[in-house]
């Protein structure tokens, strides 16, 4: 189910429009998980926390792909590449220039963006399994070049020794405010994606996935479109990469490479692809299933994420229908026809 | 000119055996594919179930019958996978390619942690049939017999398939499904039997290729997933749905992954997702891929 | 029809959403408390007289192998002793590394955040081992790292509560060129390598050895990592380089199939093959079979090694698993070793005062790998020229030289 | 005077047939222009042509006067040109005051604007929009979930809100009631008299009610073209319709419930 964007814009005459108290009711879950996850380290232990820390970060890529693939229409197996290159280059600027607050969240933000611009160009040219398949491609050779550019990456050793971020000089030295500046980021990152959503711009994109070449027939060139998507949800996905770095003061090769991208897409399909809030449940189902159960299973982790991939293709067709790639214009619509 | 080429035969020969090897495993993924738009990621945890079936049969002692026996038992659980795997997908028929990925992607996980269960976490190699282990001296250099032997293989098949899919009648069905689905409904023909058979030899392929090869590759965890990229790689860079194309994308990655790891040395690590990118920014439908529009 | 279907469907999603929830919020509850503590607090059994061990080791993924025998390896130690470490109760809390940081760290931060451990021991992976430090040692605990080869654990800018019970990646390939610039190579040594770190330190190592004493490299190459099953490209590139031998640094799957291809594209016969201990250690040896035979590599154990207390731990170690010990398994076995020492000698378990006592704790003489110290903080051991040989229905690294000791190279 | 729409020379093949062979056609501004013909006369490649969904293979297209042959679609759209489709293509998980507005921010909104707004005037114009087309009460309602008929007037109303000079409609009551038929030949007589609108349409009662120049395509040729009065009695004509098999559902039936027939 999409958001319905233009509800705000809807004429008196109208009658589906959701009155206000209708839209406060719907900020209202939201407001009341900031609030809950922003109080949760006030009475959770530390590990607990650190766990919630990690699922935030998690959730933001999630989210952010989510923009590509539940809004654009754009299925990617590469957008781990973008939350590592956030992640590298957040936690390069903290050790090499300053872990001053805003500085590496930005690092990342702008970062993120450029690596997706310049992979994007050609990337969203592409469509359905090519598109798959290139942004695949360009995952592995992102991960490549993070793992032999030894002295900007520490290659495969990673970047280790990333220093705490620091709020007006004093380092956040405790899990808890670890926790409030990630989900500070997480937030922000999520405002971001779901202002996107809203727009104008958003009912553009959901326009291109529901139906492309309609898009043109309107006068709508899809590329640019696609293409300012692919790079938002990128700096987005290089902000959660910065935190990333902050959270957990390591970035290697791994965090950008194909098993992340698979990981975050599980989290989209869970949740409900289009929603935006529905991956970052599903992102909170995977970072449990992987950390909390994955380890009491005698390391056959792996047995029960390919029980979960299965399972929710067969028992949630709703969040993965909500994907609607383009399989040809209206073809729903053409087998609903009367005859 | 002639040096290099006498320095480069022997890579250039090998690249012909890895490419043969490739055909096999690829020629399934991209009929799967090209018929029913199934993006079958299961196919590199199928490989690796034949390499553990090689290793089961075979061991460090082969003989030939081992050896023809792990071939032919691969190629009936392979068929048998495949009309499983043609089964499970059924339901997902007019859902979108990321459904079709992620189940089969699932699906691999599964099976390839049943088989490190089951055989456990370490490499196991698998030898060649008698007379085939050694190694013989071609055009100056020592070379592994059964790599020769492989490329021979690689062509019988492909001659096979071709042989299949131009002149019988499911080969007919074959190409009027990749052409136009419909179509085949419309000949009065139950789509799902010639899916469902062209997932089985696919897959039936797929394992083969896996006790194939195991004297080069061995059996362990892990060799799923790099087969799989390899093998998309080829499909992708072929054309889907089209043998000819599997079978050059086959060939070009084999001297891609040989030749071009001695030309570009120090760029090893980068050559093969290169050469995909590069492939799919001049020509995103593939080299012989016809229908990316209409794919879309 | 549409309605009702999607009613159905959401139902469906969020029963099942519920249940995993209601799994994953079990999981994560337990011990509640406050996350805004200071940055170091002082944990579970500080003083009690038990002390608590995460054992971080990879129980998934290709590195798995490695993990069994570490455990064994750490066992094995506190079975001899009563589960006790300087007569403390031992718990030990295993956790999964998995194959890399991104299952690693956070299994780190498991054991020291939910389980309050005291030391944490074990860790395969570099990569992980060097997160780790940040954590351990910020909570002010005890890391020692019993295989994890960087340099940089235990290297100049090293962390005064990481030690480390197993090698340095370059150590290990140092007493190789140091040995091979000794003899008389006139066609100069190949070294190829996965293009990653370890890799590269273990060249590093190596060249740096080798060339201080008079040799010379006759060429490089660097194998794509973790995806490359055909090193005939490689090997042809060895081939016309005109080397009188090789030096390589493979381990797992890589290595197996390295030694095969070099012995069946013929270039074990003409051209010797060198390697770091890993390429023959453990199952991969048996998976090489004879394509193994005659490769030399060098390494701190060997189960050939003849002194009292290396045959009385492959005798127990057997007894107990049914299987050879492997190099990963006296590598934990001796920082069960170390750390009971140091726990004695120190009567804390605090981060500070266990690094203490594990600096002057001065050789270990009983170790099965024969008698070794901590020279910063990582082993200088005696290094052992190792040669594959048959021996009855499998294959066995002899020992056919003794390199003499090494430390960590500067 | 300069025709509004202009094409010359127009042809389309497929391998080795040629949907469209050769077509002259040129609509005066504000005409209501009809093209007919049976089935597989190539009326729907001809509008394709001219939307620019389709490249002809030769010949040249003119908007007022422009040569915008070489221009794609979206370009054609952007310089006042509309359509809508033989079979409804909407954006289905969209209500229809989406589908139009997604139309509407186009030609007059903030398409881009990555934030939030309310764009009132497009607000305005929509509801105006689907007051006219008689959707109004159904503006909520999920375009996947519309009848039929209310399709058709939700594609009628996005491609107003294109702010169109020319509309190319193909077969816009397809599969409509009768009375659904009529409605709709009412809303196209209410449409402003300057916007020029082209139409391939298989109810020939509706073409002759609405239509003031009609060609006949046949076998990608233009049979004829003139003044309804002039192609009703014509004997080609009369001709080329008694030669197809579908000459019964052409001329007799009076909705045309033949939602498949297409080309």
């Amino acid at each position: 189910m999409t958001p319905r964007t233009t509800a705000d814009a809807a004429p008196p005459s109208a009658t589906a429009a959701p009155e206000p108290p209708r839209r406060l009711l719907r900020a209202a879950p939201m407001a009341a998980t900031v609030v809950l996850l922003a109080a949760a380290p006030l009475f959770l232990a530390p590990y607990a926390t650190t766990t919630l820390s990690r699922i935030l970060v998690f959730a933001l890529l999630a989210a952010s792909l989510d923009l590509l693939v539940g809004i654009t229409g754009l299925p990617s197996l590469g957008h781990a590449a973008y939350f590592g290159v956030g992640a590298y280059a957040a936690g390069w600027i903290t050790i090499h220039l300053t872990p001053a607050v805003p500085v590496p969240l930005l690092a990342g933000a702008a970062f993120g963006g450029v690596a997706a611009a310049a992979t994007g160009w050609f990337a969203v040219r592409s469509a359905g399994v090519f598109f798959l398949m290139l942004t695949l491609a360009i995952g592995e050779i992102v991960r490549q070049v993070a793992q032999s550019w030894d002295s900007v990456t520490g290659g495969s050793n990673g970047l280790y020794g990333i220093d705490l971020p620091s709020v007006a000089g004093a380092p956040l030295g405790n899990v808890g405010l670890l926790h409030w500046y990630v989900l500070a980021g997480a937030v922000l990152g999520y405002a971001v994606l779901r202002a996107v959503a809203a727009s104008p711009f958003g009912a553009v994109l959901r326009g291109i996935r529901d139906n492309e070449p309609r898009m043109r027939a309107l006068g709508y060139r899809p590329y640019g479109y696609k293409l300012a998507a692919f790079v938002i949800a990128g700096s987005v996905a290089g902000v959660a990469g910065a935190l990333l770095a902050a959270q957990q003061r390591l970035v290697t090769p791994s965090d950008l490479g194909f098993t992340t991208a698979a990981l975050a897409l599980l989290a989209v399909v869970i949740g409900g692809a289009g929603t935006l809030w529905g991956p970052c449940l599903g992102a909170a189902v995977v970072v449990l299933v992987r950390d909390a159960l994955g380890p009491t299973l005698d390391g056959h982790g792996p047995l029960l994420l390919g029980v979960v991939f299965i399972a929710v293709v067969y028992l949630l067709p709703r969040g993965a229908a909500g994907v609607r790639l383009r399989r040809g214009p209206g073809r729903e619509q053409s087998e609903q026809e009367p005859t | 000119m002639l040096t290099w080429l006498d320095a480069n035969l022997v890579s250039i020969l090998n690249g012909l055996a890895i490419g043969s090897l490739l055909f096999i495993l690829a020629v399934g993924l991209s009929l799967v594919f090209g018929m029913m738009d199934v993006l079958n990621l299961a196919h590199g945890a199928l490989f690796l179930a034949g390499a553990y079936l090689g290793h089961l049969f075979v061991g460090q002692q082969a003989g030939w019958a081992s050896f023809a026996g792990a071939l032919g038992v691969a190629a009936v659980i392979g068929a048998l996978a495949g009309g499983g795997l043609s089964v499970m997908t059924e339901p997902l028929a007019h859902r979108s390619h990321l459904d079709q990925a992620l189940l089969t992607l699932g699906v691999a996980l599964v099976v390839a942690e049943l088989l490190s269960i089951a055989f456990g976490n370490d490499v196991q190699s698998v030898a060649a049939p008698p007379g085939l282990d050694g190694s013989t001296v071609v055009l100056g250099s020592t070379y592994p017999v059964y790599r020769l032997v492989l490329i021979g293989i690689g062509a019988l098949l492909a001659v096979a398939v071709h042989v299949v899919i131009e002149r019988t009648r499911l080969g007919l069905l074959v190409r009027a499904a990749v052409a136009d689905r419909e179509m085949v409904s419309a000949l009065g023909v139950d789509e799902r039997r010639v899916k469902a058979a062209v997932f089985g030899i696919g897959s039936a392929l797929a394992m083969v290729a896996g006790v194939l090869g195991g004297p080069i590759y061995g059996a362990r965890p892990g060799l799923d997933s790099t087969v799989l990229i390899l093998a998309l790689v080829v499909v992708v860079i072929g054309g889907l749905g089209s043998v000819r194309g599997a079978l050059i994308g086959a060939l070009v990655i084999g001297q891609v992954e040989s030749l071009g790891r001695v030309l570009l040395a120090d760029l090893a690590s980068f050559v093969l997702f290169g050469a995909l990118a590069l492939v799919l920014v001049l020509r995103p439908q593939g080299l012989f891929g016809a229908r990316a529009q209409a794919r879309t | 029809m549409t309605e009702s279907r999607s009613t159905r469907i959401l139902f469906s999603r969020r029963s099942v959403l519920g249940m995993l929830g209601t799994a994953g919020v079990v999981a994560a509850v337990p011990g509640c408390g406050s996350s805004l503590g200071g940055g170091g607090d002082a944990g579970g059994g500080g003083q009690g007289g038990a002390v608590k061990v995460g054992l971080v080791i990879p129980q998934a993924g290709v590195y798995a192998p490695l993990g069994v025998d570490m455990q064994r390896g750490w066992e094995l130690y506190l079975n001899q002793h009563d589960g006790r470490l300087g007569d403390r109760e031992v718990t030990t809390v295993v956790a999964d590394e998995g194959e890399g940081p991104e299952s690693g760290v956070p299994a780190v931060q498991r054991v020291l955040q939910r389980d309050r451990v005291d030391v944490v021991v074990g860790i395969v992976n570099s990569a992980v081992a060097l997160g780790a430090v940040d954590a351990v040692t910020s909570a002010g605990k005890l890391l020692v790292v019993s295989n994890a080869g960087a340099g940089a654990l235990t290297g100049e800018n090293r962390n005064p509560l990481t030690w480390r019970t197993s090698f340095a990646n370059a150590q290990v390939s140092s007493a190789l060129g140091d040995h091979l610039a000794g003899q008389n190579l006139p066609g100069g040594v190949y070294l190829i390598a996965p293009d990653y770190a370890a890799g590269e330190e273990a060249l590093g190592g190596f060249r740096e050895a080798f060339e201080a004493g008079g040799g010379r490299i006759a060429g490089e190459a660097r194998t794509p990592f973790g995806t490359t099953q055909d090193f005939q490209p490689f090997l042809a590139g060895i081939r016309s380089s005109g080397a009188a031998a090789t030096f390589c640094f493979y381990a797992g799957g890589e290595a197996v199939s390295f030694v095969q291809q070099y012995d069946s594209f013929g270039l074990k016969q003409t051209i010797p093959l060198f390697g770091s201990g890993f390429l023959t250690e453990g199952g991969v040896l048996d998976a090489q079979g004879a394509a193994a035979t005659g490769v030399q590599t060098s390494l701190h154990y060997t189960t050939e090694l003849d002194n009292p207390a290396n045959t009385a731990f492959i005798d127990s170690y057997t007894a107990a698993n049914g299987a050879a010990p492997t190099v990963y398994s006296v590598q934990t076995y001796d920082a069960a070793a170390v750390l009971d020492r140091a726990i004695g000698q120190a009567g804390d378990v605090a981060g500070t005062a266990l690094s203490e006592a594990m600096g002057s704790l001065g050789t270990i003489e009983d170790s099965p790998r024969g008698p070794w110290t901590f020279d910063g903080q990582n082993p200088r051991q005696t290094y052992y020229l190792r040669e594959v040989r048959r021996q009855g229905q499998g294959y066995v690294n002899a020992v056919v030289a003794d390199l003499g000791e090494f430390a960590q190279p500067a | 005077m300069t025709p509004m729409l202009d094409g010359t020379g127009l042809r389309r093949e497929f391998g080795a047939l040629a949907a469209v062979d050769g077509v002259d056609l040129a609509v005066e501004p504000g005409a209501r222009h009809a093209v007919i013909g049976p089935n597989g006369a190539g009326k729907s490649t001809l509008l394709r042509l001219l939307s620019g969904t389709m490249r002809p293979t030769a010949g040249r297209v003119r908007l007022d006067g422009r040569d915008i042959t070489r221009l794609a679609e979206a370009s054609r759209a952007r310089l006042g040109m509309a359509q809508t489709f033989q079979h409804s293509s909407l954006f289905g998980s969209m209500t229809a005051r989406e589908n139009v507005t997604l139309a509407a921010q186009r030609h007059g909104g903030h398409p881009a604007w990555p934030l939030p707004r309310s764009q009132r005037g497009v607000a305005v114009a929509v509801g105006e929009l689907l007051e006219q087309v008689g959707l109004a009460t159904r503006a909520g309602i999920a375009a996947g979930e519309l009848s039929h008929g209310q399709r058709r007037q939700l594609e009628l109303a996005v491609a107003l809100a294109c702010r169109p000079r020319i509309l190319l409609l193909d077969e816009p009551a397809a599969g409509m009631s009768a009375a659904e038929s009529a409605r709709f030949a009412g809303l196209i007589e209410a449409l402003p008299a300057r916007l020029t609108v082209i139409f391939v349409e298989h109810d020939l009662d509706l073409v002759f009610r609405l239509a003031g120049h009609v060609t006949v395509l046949h076998l990608g040729r233009v049979l004829l073209s003139g003044p309804p009065d002039r192609i009703r009695g014509d004997p080609a004509v009369q001709e080329a319709y008694l030669g197809t098999r579908d000459r019964e559902q052409l001329f007799i039936e009076p909705g045309g419930a033949d939602v498949a027939a297409g080309t």
